[in-house]
Parts: C-alpha cells; sequence; structure tokens
C-alpha cells in the first residue's frame, strides 16, 4: 500500500546536516540577498537606498558566478534543504547547469540593467525608490524560479515576479500604460491560477510537490497527469507571451521607462519560459514530453514568423523591440523535438540542447542593450518613430552602435552569442532529418534581419535640417554598448555541446 | 468518500463560473471578483485533496491546507493590486480627457 | 446528555426556524427598505437568540457557553449598529428622490 | 444526513458564484461574492479546514469585498474601465459551453484520482514534535515550509509597494483617502467603541493560540486590520501617509525578522530557516508576532488603496 511506503520513506525524510554540500547554502542567499536591499530603500534616503541596491547587484552577480563554478567544478548539481527538511516534507533548492546558467545570465544583465538604471530615469530624473525595490523582488523572484524544485514555491516565484513586474509598466501612471498593465495582470493572474491548479493536480496523484520525486512518480496514462501539465502549460505560455498568447506583451513593454522595459523583456519573462521547459523537461513522463515537443515547437514557429512579421511592420522603435521579443521566445522551443526525454542525449541532441538554452541567454543580453539604446535614443530625438531616427547615429552614435550590436546577436550574424545558438540548433535540425526546424530557424534570421536593419539604415540617415538633438552624457550611454558586447562574447564559445549546461539533466 | 467528492465537484463548478467571469465580463473590477470565483474554485481542489489525504492521525493532510492558507493571502493581495491600477486608470482617464487639447506626443 | 436538555434544543431550534423563515419573508415581501431592515434584523435576532438556548444545553463546558453567548453578544452589537447605517443610508436616498430634491441633502445628521 | 448538508451547501456556493458572474450589475456581484464567501468558509469547515475557514472569511471574503466596494466608491458613477466591446449571445454561449467543459473535464480528472490518496500527512505527523508546535498548519507554514511563508509576507509587502510605485512622487506623502466621506455616522462611532476592543483581543488571541489550536498571523493580521480601518471609519485615528518611517519599519519588521532567524538558523541549527532546537517554539511566537504587525498594518493599507486625490482632484 502506498500508506506503508510512505512511512518507510519518512524515515529517511527529518533532518539532514548539511555538511556533505557545501555549494547549497549560497543557494537560498542568492534568493534571499537581494531583498535584503528593501531595508535601506524604504528606511533610508533615495541615494542611499540606490547605492544599496547596486551593490547587492553587483553581489548577486558574485554570488551566481560562485554558484556556477561550484556546478561547473563538481559536476553535479548543488542541492540544499531548506531547514534541513527533505522533500516531500520540505522544500529543496537545486542548481543544475541550466539553472546555473540562467542565474548567472540574468544576475549579469540585471547588474548591467542597475548600472543604466543608476544614471537615472530620464536625462532630469532618477528612478525612485519604488522602482529600486521593484527591480530587486525581480531579482529574487528570478533566482527563485531558476532554483526551486518545489511547484508550489515555483507558484510563490510566479507571483512575486508578477506583482514586482506590473507596476514596473506603469511608472509613469499615464492611461496607456496603466492599461497595459492592467492587461498585463490580468493575464499573469489567469496564467497562475492555471499554473496552481496543474501543481494541485500533480500532488493529488503523486502526494508531492517536489518536481524530481513527482517525475518519478507520475503515471504517464493517467489522465490528471496529462491535463495538469497542459493546464500548467498553458497558464505559463500566458505568462511567457508564447504565441498566440503574446498581445499583453508589446504594450507593456514598449510603455515602461527604458530600464523597467530592459528588466521586463530581457528577464522577467524567462522566468516562465524556464519553467515551461522544466515542466516538460524535468517532471513530465517522456511519452507525454514526446507527444507535447512537437506542440511547442510549432508555437514557437508561429511566435518567430508571425510575431517577427508584425515587429517587421511597426512604426515604433519601442514597439518593435516588443514584438521582436514576443519573436525571440519562439527559438528555444525549436530545441524541445530535438532532444530525448528518456536517456542520454546523443551528440545532436546535446548541441540542440546548448543552443537553445545559449539562446536563452543571448537573447537576454542582446534584448536589454537594444530597449536601453532605444531608449536613449528616444531620449535624444524626443520621439521613437522609426521613419525619421535620421541623425541618431550623429546624436547618440554609441547607443546606435549598441542597437545595431545587440541587432546581430537577434539576426543570427556572426559573430554573436545568437548566431552560435542558431547554427547549433539548425545543425542539430538537419542532422537529425528534421528539416521544418532549419527552415523556421532561417526564415526567423531573415525576418529579423528586415527590421534590425530597418531601425540602423534609419538611424544612419543625415538629420533632418529643423531637428534638434539633446545631448547624452556619455555614461548613459555606454551601459548598453557593454551589454551588447557581452552578447557578441557569447559568439565566441566552441561551436560544440557545453558539458556545463548537461550537469544534472534529468 | 463518496461525501467529499461533491466539494470536488463544487470546485470544478466554481472553475468553469470564474473562467466564464473573467472572459466575459466587460468591467475590470468585475472581472476581479470573477479572478477570486476561480481561485476559490482552484482552493476547494486542494481541500478535496487535503481531505482525501487524511491520515496519520489527522483528518486531512495539513500540507494542501496550508498551501491554501498562502494562496488566500496572495490571492487578496493581487486583488488590492489590481484594483489599485483600476481606480488609478480612471483618475488617469479623467485626467486626460481634460487635458486633452494639448496631448503630446511621446512612444 | 439528558433527555430535557434535548428537548429544550428542539424546541428553541423550530422556534429559531420559525422565525429566520419570518425574517426572510418579510425581507422578500416588505415594500421598502427601511421595513426590510426591519424585519430582517427584529426577527433574526430573535432567531439566533434561539439558537443560542438550544445550543447552550449541548455544551460540554461552562468556557463553550461563554464563547457562544459571546458570539450572540457580537452579533448583537454589530447587526444592530449595520442595521442603522444602512436605514441611515435609505433615508438619505429617500431624501435624493424627486420630491425631496430641494430639501438641503444632509442625510448623513437624519437621525433613523 | 451529512452528504444532504454537503450537498445543499455546495449547490448555495455555486449558486451564489453564478450570481457573482451572471449579473452585469457590480454592486450585485459584490454583495453576492460577500454571501459567496461566507458559504465558502463554512464548505472549509465541512473539509475539517478551520485555519482556513477563518482565513476565507477575513481574508478572502472580508477584506476582499471591502478592497472592491473601495474602488466602486472611488470611481465615477459610470465605471469607465471596462475593456473590449459588449459580447453577443452567441460569443456568450460559446464561452459558457466552453467553461462548462472545462467543469465536466476538471471534475472527470478528479473522480480518476488514484485511491488511496497519496498524502505527506504521515511525514507531517512523524516530525510535528520536533516543531514543539500543536497546530500541524503552523508547522508547515512555519517551519516545513517556511520559505513559502517568508516570501508570502514580502510579497504581500510588494503589492503595497507596487500600489506606491504608480503613484507620482510627489503624492505618495498625501494621506490615503478617507475610507468614508464626512463625519462619522454616529453608529460607526459605537461599533468603534463597542467592538474594537473585542476584536483586538480576539486578533491577538488568533495569533497566540495559532501555534497550538486553528488561527495564525494571517488571520489576526486580518481581524486586527479591520479594526484598524473602523477606528479609521470613526475618525479615531487618521491613515498614516506611505512615507511614514514608523509605518514603514513597522512593515519590514515582520519580513526581516523572519529572514534574520532564517540566517541565524544556518549557525544554530545547521540550516537556512532551521530554528534552534529546544527554542522552536518561542523563536516562531517572536516570528509570527512581527509578521502580524507587519501583515495587518500592509493589509490596512491596500485596503486605503493609492493616496488620495485620484479621483476626487
Amino acid at each position: 500500500m502506498t500508506q506503508d511506503h510512505a512511512l518507510s520513506a519518512a524515515d529517511a525524510s527529518g533532518r539532514l546536516l548539511m555538511a556533505g554540500l557545501p555549494p547549497g547554502p549560497l543557494l537560498a542567499l542568492a534568493i534571499i540577498l537581494p531583498l535584503a536591499g528593501l531595508v535601506p530603500l524604504l528606511l533610508l534616503g533615495p541615494r542611499a537606498g540606490e547605492r544599496a541596491a547596486i551593490a547587492l547587484a553587483g553581489l548577486g552577480l558574485l554570488l551566481a558566478i560562485l554558484i556556477a563554478l561550484q556546478v561547473g567544478w563538481s559536476g553535479t548539481p548543488a542541492l540544499y534543504h531548506l531547514g534541513g527538511w527533505r522533500p516531500p516534507l520540505g522544500i529543496m533548492l537545486r542548481a543544475d547547469g541550466i539553472s546555473a546558467g540562467m542565474l548567472v545570465t540574468s544576475a549579469a544583465v540585471f547588474f548591467g540593467i542597475s548600472l543604466f538604471a543608476a544614471t537615472g530615469r530620464d536625462r532630469t530624473n532618477t528612478f525612485p525608490p519604488t522602482f529600486w525595490m521593484l527591480a530587486l523582488c525581480v531579482a529574487s523572484g528570478l533566482n527563485l524560479a531558476f532554483l526551486a524544485e518545489d511547484l508550489f514555491t515555483l507558484y510563490v516565484a510566479l507571483e512575486l515576479l508578477t506583482f514586482a513586474a506590473v507596476p514596473l509598466v506603469c511608472l509613469d501612471g499615464k492611461a496607456a500604460q496603466l492599461k497595459a498593465a492592467l492587461t498585463y495582470l490580468l493575464f499573469a493572474l489567469l496564467g497562475s491560477l492555471l499554473y496552481l491548479l496543474g501543481a494541485v493536480l500533480i500532488y493529488a496523484s503523486t502526494g508531492t510537490l517536489d518536481i524530481g520525486l513527482a517525475a518519478q512518480r507520475l503515471v504517464a496514462n493517467a489522465p490528471a497527469t496529462g491535463i495538469a501539465l497542459a493546464l500548467m502549460s498553458v497558464g505559463l505560455a500566458a505568462k511567457a507571451a508564447l504565441f498566440p498568447l503574446y498581445l499583453w506583451l508589446p504594450p507593456a513593454h514598449a510603455g515602461a521607462p527604458p530600464a523597467a522595459s530592459a528588466l521586463l523583456s530581457s528577464l522577467v519573462i524567462k522566468a516562465p519560459i524556464f519553467l515551461l521547459l522544466r515542466i516538460w523537461i524535468g517532471l513530465a513522463p517522456a511519452p507525454l514530453a514526446e507527444q507535447a515537443a512537437p506542440v511547442l515547437a510549432v508555437l514557437g514557429t508561429g511566435a518567430i514568423l508571425f510575431c517577427g512579421m508584425r515587429a517587421l511592420a511597426q512604426s515604433r522603435l519601442k514597439l518593435l523591440i516588443a514584438y521582436s521579443t514576443a519573436a525571440q521566445i519562439g527559438y528555444v522551443f525549436l530545441m524541445l523535438p530535438l532532444v530525448t526525454y528518456s536517456g542520454p542525449l546523443s551528440m545532436p541532441e546535446s548541441l540542440a540542447w546548448t543552443g537553445g538554452f545559449l539562446h536563452l541567454a543571448a537573447h537576454a543580453f542582446s534584448k536589454a542593450a537594444m530597449f536601453i539604446a532605444a531608449g536613449v535614443i528616444a531620449e535624444a530625438l524626443g520621439h521613437d518613430r522609426i521613419s525619421s531616427l535620421g541623425g541618431a547615429a550623429q546624436a547618440v552614435p554609441i547607443s546606435v552602435a549598441a542597437f545595431a550590436i545587440g541587432g546581430l546577436s537577434l539576426m543570427g550574424l556572426p559573430p554573436s552569442g545568437g548566431f552560435i545558438a542558431k547554427v547549433m540548433l539548425l545543425t542539430a535540425a538537419i542532422q537529425q532529418g528534421v528539416a521544418w526546424i532549419a527552415v523556421v530557424v532561417l526564415l526567423g534570421g531573415l525576418l529579423a534581419r528586415g527590421y534590425v536593419l530597418r531601425v540602423v539604415v534609419s538611424a544612419l540617415q543625415r538629420p533632418e535640417t529643423d531637428a534638434s538633438f539633446v545631448t547624452i552624457p556619455l555614461r548613459r550611454q555606454s551601459m548598453a554598448l557593454v551589454l551588447a558586447l557581452v552578447a557578441i562574447v557569447l559568439g565566441f564559445i566552441p561551436l560544440q555541446p557545453m558539458d556545463f549546461l548537461l550537469v544534472g539533466r534529468p | 468518500m463518496i461525501g467529499w467528492t461533491i466539494f470536488a465537484l463544487a470546485g470544478a463548478g466554481l472553475v468553469g463560473l470564474g473562467l466564464y467571469g473573467v472572459i466575459m465580463r466587460e468591467n475590470a473590477l468585475h472581472r476581479i471578483l470573477a479572478f477570486n470565483i476561480l481561485g476559490g474554485g482552484i482552493f476547494l481542489v486542494f481541500g478535496f485533496a487535503a481531505r482525501r489525504g487524511a491520515g496519520a492521525g489527522f483528518t486531512a493532510d495539513p500540507v494542501p491546507q496550508a498551501l491554501v492558507i498562502t494562496g488566500v493571502v496572495v490571492a487578496f493581495s493581487a486583488t488590492a493590486l489590481a484594483t489599485a491600477i483600476v481606480v488609478r486608470l480612471t483618475a488617469a482617464q479623467a485626467e486626460e480627457r481634460d487635458d486633452a487639447p494639448h496631448a503630446k506626443d511621446d512612444g | 446528555m439528558s433527555d430535557p436538555a434535548n428537548l429544550v434544543t428542539i424546541l428553541a431550534l423550530l422556534a429559531s426556524v420559525f422565525f429566520f423563515v419570518a425574517g426572510s419573508v418579510g425581507l422578500v415581501r416588505m415594500p421598502d427598505t427601511l421595513t426590510r431592515i426591519h424585519s430582517l434584523t427584529k426577527a433574526d435576532n430573535i432567531a439566533l437568540g434561539f439558537i443560542v438556548v438550544a445550543l447552550l444545553p449541548q455544551v460540554g463546558s461552562v468556557a463553550d457557553a461563554a464563547k457562544i453567548v459571546a458570539v450572540w453578544v457580537l452579533v448583537q452589537v454589530s447587526s444592530g449598529a449595520v442595521a442603522q447605517l444602512i436605514g441611515e443610508v435609505a433615508l438619505a436616498e429617500q431624501a435624493m428622490t424627486p420630491s425631496g430634491l430641494d430639501q438641503p441633502d444632509d442625510g448623513r445628521s437624519a437621525d433613523a | 444526513m451529512n452528504v444532504a448538508f454537503d450537498a445543499i451547501l455546495c449547490v448555495l456556493v455555486v449558486l451564489a458564484a453564478i450570481r457573482v458572474v451572471a449579473t452585469t450589475d457590480l454592486r450585485a456581484a459584490v454583495s453576492s461574492f460577500l454571501a459567496y464567501g461566507m458559504l465558502l468558509a463554512l464548505v472549509w469547515v465541512r473539509l475539517e479546514s478551520v485555519d482556513i475557514a477563518l482565513t476565507e472569511v477575513a481574508v478572502g471574503s472580508g477584506l476582499t469585498t471591502i478592497v472592491i466596494l473601495r474602488a466602486i466608491s472611488r470611481m465615477p458613477l459610470a465605471p469607465s474601465s471596462s475593456t473590449g466591446s459588449s459580447p453577443t449571445r452567441s460569443a456568450q454561449v460559446a464561452v459558457g459551453v466552453m467553461c462548462a467543459m472545462v467543469t465536466l473535464g476538471l471534475s472527470g480528472v478528479l473522480l480518476t484520482l488514484p485511491d488511496p490518496a497519496p498524502s505527506i500527512a504521515p511525514y507531517v505527523a512523524q516530525n510535528m514534535p520536533a516543531t514543539a508546535l500543536g497546530n500541524p498548519i503552523a508547522g508547515v507554514l512555519m517551519v516545513f515550509r517556511a520559505m513559502d511563508t517568508v516570501l508570502e509576507t514580502v510579497v504581500v509587502l510588494l503589492a503595497l509597494i507596487g500600489v506606491w510605485a504608480m503613484v507620482p512622487q510627489h503624492r505618495l506623502a498625501e494621506v490615503p483617502g478617507p475610507l468614508a466621506p464626512g463625519r462619522a455616522p454616529e453608529p460607526v462611532v459605537f461599533l468603534a467603541r463597542a467592538l474594537v476592543p473585542f476584536g483586538l483581543l480576539f486578533g491577538a488571541y488568533q495569533v497566540w493560540a495559532g501555534a497550538d489550536v486553528p488561527g495564525g498571523k494571517f488571520q489576526g493580521a486580518a481581524v486586527l486590520a479591520s479594526m484598524g480601518l473602523l477606528l479609521m471609519m470613526a475618525g479615531v485615528i487618521t491613515a498614516p501617509a506611505a512615507t511614514n518611517v514608523r509605518l514603514r519599519a513597522l512593515l519590514l519588521v515582520g519580513p526581516i525578522l523572519f529572514l534574520a532567524v532564517g540566517v541565524a538558523g544556518w549557525s544554530l541549527a545547521g540550516a537556512f530557516l532551521g530554528y534552534p532546537a529546544g527554542l522552536e517554539k518561542p523563536v516562531i511566537i517572536a516570528v509570527e508576532i512581527a509578521s502580524t504587525i507587519s501583515i495587518a498594518l500592509a493589509l490596512v493599507m491596500l485596503v486605503l488603496g493609492p493616496p488620495a486625490g485620484s479621483a476626487s482632484s
């Protein structure tokens, strides 16, 4: 009987000494460290609070790198049982290769965006403490989403992200922003609730919320399993703005101040995307995952092609970038039909795996760079109409360069992280004979080339005779360039599967 | 056992009703109420799972029960945040209608 | 549990059902807010009183009995106050009807 | 007999919910929602979950209804925040059929769940002695799954920060608008005098007793928050502004003490969010009390909503 089994397993539960798991405490620290910033931000003046927030962003990057080094050196996932209680009773944190990779990526991008935000909300105003509080909660929520193994703790992480992200959309309090924020919140809440319904069905079927344990106990042909996974997927897709649920994203991401847009577009949506992948890679029984993979890849295709075309049709720069986010989300799902769900990955499969996650990382850097650059361009020109960007290259050359370099990665041109990632996906698709995925990767690259070049060409035009530009300090322009250059540096990693990303693969 | 099933069915009913309200009601505050009904239905499914899992001297599995308490508080926070946005949106729309003649152009 | 105690419980419960039904019928059938509030609060308070009477013989300890009585007292206090609030609002609304529009609208200070 | 009672109760809950979503009159929907919440609390009692019933009454239906009512009262007469155009009859039918299918499908799935049901109850029973608590739900919330709970107190605070973030900075120092315009009506003043002492006592009792019997910080905080709101309605106290440093410090005390205890657990109990052996109960109660203060204040500020002048200015 299950009951007897549970009781005998209970002997193994209870308190566990942490001696054997050295990197573990760092995982908990990565989640709570950003929250410490709430104290100075709420109690001290805005300047002290801002300094503390930036210091915490830097520390967070350091911590993420330490965790990744530990995972990389040991070759095994880092585990931590909160309070010393093992699952199924307690909550476990776990950093495998992909979560450590996401951790470092998001911490680095977050640090970069923080340094940009420190130069002010625009030329004359600094960000209020509320912005920094929301940003730090985004950082905490992201780390929790990448590390938690417990389905309900992940729900809390998703809500933490939602509650922090939605107000970022309407920081200026304009009606259009508030409307976009409300739509975003309603989509996000529906997404959370569907996810939660799926999670309770998993619990009712398996008696645990721990992803690893539940994966062992789920029965592939029980109706509850498929329905639960489907509910969670729809919920997460709504939060990730995966085609066809992307409609909330462009107005929300395009309306915010540039630093907030960058946070939302490069980082916040990565959490539901990552969890969507976790669900099908780490939780779903292999036969179900094999059936779902093509469906998700088709949705990804829809995102790449449809949202790519919508991006091409935009007349505003920020909206174009936001649609490009909705399009670029698609690539990582192209990876799913190219990997196996039972047993170790073959060579081309691990190439697809590496390509998919590398794309997530490269997109985070390039998208943050592009949104910040676009914000600075709009500040200098006083508008963001793509048709009259002429003179931008003279007024804010560094920002235009950052936009173009970030765009290289989106277009999939060498040398860039996006290029390497897309070549990996392409190679894997061809080697496995899945031609349509190869075609989608190529078409998506063409569309991205179209919309990025349109902006760059317009920005290189001569200024209109009566145009006047606002001077933007160098410091404010340079952060986007740094982020864009990181996306380029990612392009120098060798074109082969990264062992690091395979650590702890279920 | 049979007796608890009725609560599961009620939970499923609330999920459907809440979903209907979320999709069909136009007023944002009304939608927020519908979200709470949807949430209430999901929490009842937790309660059903808890009651089925009674054992070891407990009349219900305490873990799903504790999760519902967390969930109810999170749902209230979401309601308060959404309502605040609605209130601010109404005010901003009224202000922008008043300022409409000199609306300015920005992205 | 002795039989007389059960008898008290049964009789008190029947009485409370009668008053609850009467209060609810009043709520549905009375013509305006003020009379509805009147029937609802009066009848329901008595009905709740009978439920308290019905429960008292069944409880095991004085502490439990005190808690039940405390619930009754709290309900009395709050329902009385809320009924009066609703009444004041109803009066204010009556003052707003066309016949009363010329009066200064100061419903808050009007006594219920 | 009990099955009949449960069935009637469930039918009533569903009927109330139907009224909430079927009416187009927002005020009617709110009053039905209140009835729905009360009935749902009875359902939780029938499901042997008194803790949840208390939470549902206080937070899920009580405070939620107040928040919505307050928003309605702050809006112009015809709320213009509608999104999209009026649904057609065919859309209603289509969505209705879809939602009915969701209900049917979900019911079907719930009926096929494994029997006997898997449960963590045995693990909780086995490890409860280590928590020194009597209420297993408090054990789960404060010990076994303390991470969720500490983050939840952060989520409540974050929602409030979110409300503050969408207010223009120069308005943040303003006091939130009054709960009711004009002078407080006599009955409210009477209630504030008669009810508040009991309410404060009851709220504090819920927190204190929650370690061993149903109750706890969220339920207690909600009761304390509503007493605070009642005092504000009666004009006895005024709402603090978002910039008030004392308010901010008290909002932080719960989450920060919880996190500090968690960090101290590293050296004292060998794990983050572990409690020092022998001191579990006093430490947990201290954390509960601090959290109650923070949550109660956050709830009050969330009900009051964005600072004044939004609709009336």
